[in-house]
């Protein structure tokens, strides 16, 4: 397996899940699996706006770069990319895309997986809501499920 | 020192970032808290539940009381993160 | 969470992993969660020319189906895409292609695994190698890692 | 009945699908076999391994070798599938 190549991008813009793949796995033949998440932005009450999505720039970017590494020491992973958006996300849109490519099925579920995990606790991002009412949103809580998902994973926070 | 703030914290302080000279008594993030506490009703607020707040010290998670400021340039106060 | 959109294509063209997800996901504001799985045709060595893959066509349909809802009865999934490609199959190609959308990510990461897990052992499809070197190709073997992956899921085959 | 082979059991057998008439004494996956190998070496060569290899009774796995046929219309026989 080559180096792993890894790719983390905070942006406003939105991604291109084929264009990402593409780009990580043009050229090679050591990948034989590739898998990817995307989570979009959910309003099943209809009632839901936008996200208003903020962060904290450098610190962002440092720390998913650091869980990618940990992924990469984990798992054999060929390549990772990570990317974030923040800013105003409407209702249906896509928020996060992060893929995990291996030789093998496993370590790329594993590792998207894990990736998906620790970002979503550590990763310094914060998401209000913006509702159709014009009502004032809420900045939305933590969710004990995503601290509790960790245990899968052992002590290796 | 350089203080940022997010999320509700920073529309609860009113700042998103500031710059501070902190006394030389502060040592740790601990006393960091304690000194905060006496700068006003919008500190001591969210300040009474520390648990709830997270601390990044130069870009990276230190949420131990005991975590040493010394040489640090850019503390972070956080509500746990909602990202992903 | 609206009623599961199962969809199973057995082709010989390529899909389009953007495209699949839009359809899947267009007008639906109920799926947080999106899990991709895409499996190319390795090729370490640089020896493969292509891997020729056969299969029983209306079983290999059904098969996946039986899958699909067998994991649409095990985790709250919205919908699921399947898609296996027969044919000739070029060194760095796609061969298949599995999504699992969700409310929530671990469900549709659980959902991904175990759809790639039991179409590997369960969906009758075969490969036979082609080499660059004209040599004639080997049956690809069964892989007893493949049927170890199963355990994680119970007796549920 | 309708008989269907893959992979290198098509090759094997030099036969993808054919129609055969099976005596009234083979009731299951087991007596198939018993008489498959009957019909040459071709079949006794991969039917003395028979735990290699998969049975499907109308396009659904049926690998107890006391899988009934009764009622069957196409019987294929393959081995451990390599898909995915």
């Amino acid at each position: 397996m080559i180096q792993p190549i890894i790719k983390v991008q905070i942006c406003r813009e939105d991604f291109s899940i084929e264009k990402e793949i593409e780009a990580l796995t043009k050229g090679r033949y050591d990948l034989g699996a590739v898998v990817s998440f995307v989570g979009l932005c959910r309003d099943e009450g209809n009632t839901l706006n936008s996200l208003e999505i903020e962060h904290y720039p450098v610190m962002a970017q440092n720390e998913i770069q650091r869980i990618a590494e940990t992924a990469c020491a984990r798992w054999p992973l060929g390549g990772i990319v990570a990317i974030h958006r923040y800013g105003n996300i409407l209702a249906g849109e896509n928020i996060v895309l992060v893929i995990a490519a291996s030789k093998h099925r496993q370590a790329a579920f594993d590792g998207a997986n894990f990736l998906m995990d620790y970002l979503k606790t550590r990763a310094p991002f914060w998401k209000k809501e913006n509702f159709k009412s014009g009502d004032r949103g809420e900045w939305v809580s933590a969710n004990d499920e995503d601290d509790d998902a960790l245990a899968k994973w052992g002590d290796n926070s | 020192m350089k203080l940022v703030y997010f999320s509700w914290i920073r529309e609860r302080t009113g700042i998103s970032e500031e710059d501070v000279s902190l006394p030389d008594n502060v040592k740790n993030v601990s006393d960091l808290f304690e000194w905060l506490r006496g700068r006003g009703e919008e500190f001591e607020g969210f300040l009474q539940q520390p648990e709830i707040i997270r601390v990044a010290l130069d870009h990276v998670h230190a949420d131990e009381p005991e975590a040493s400021l010394s040489g640090v340039r850019e503390i972070a106060l956080f509500p746990p993160m909602t990202g992903g």
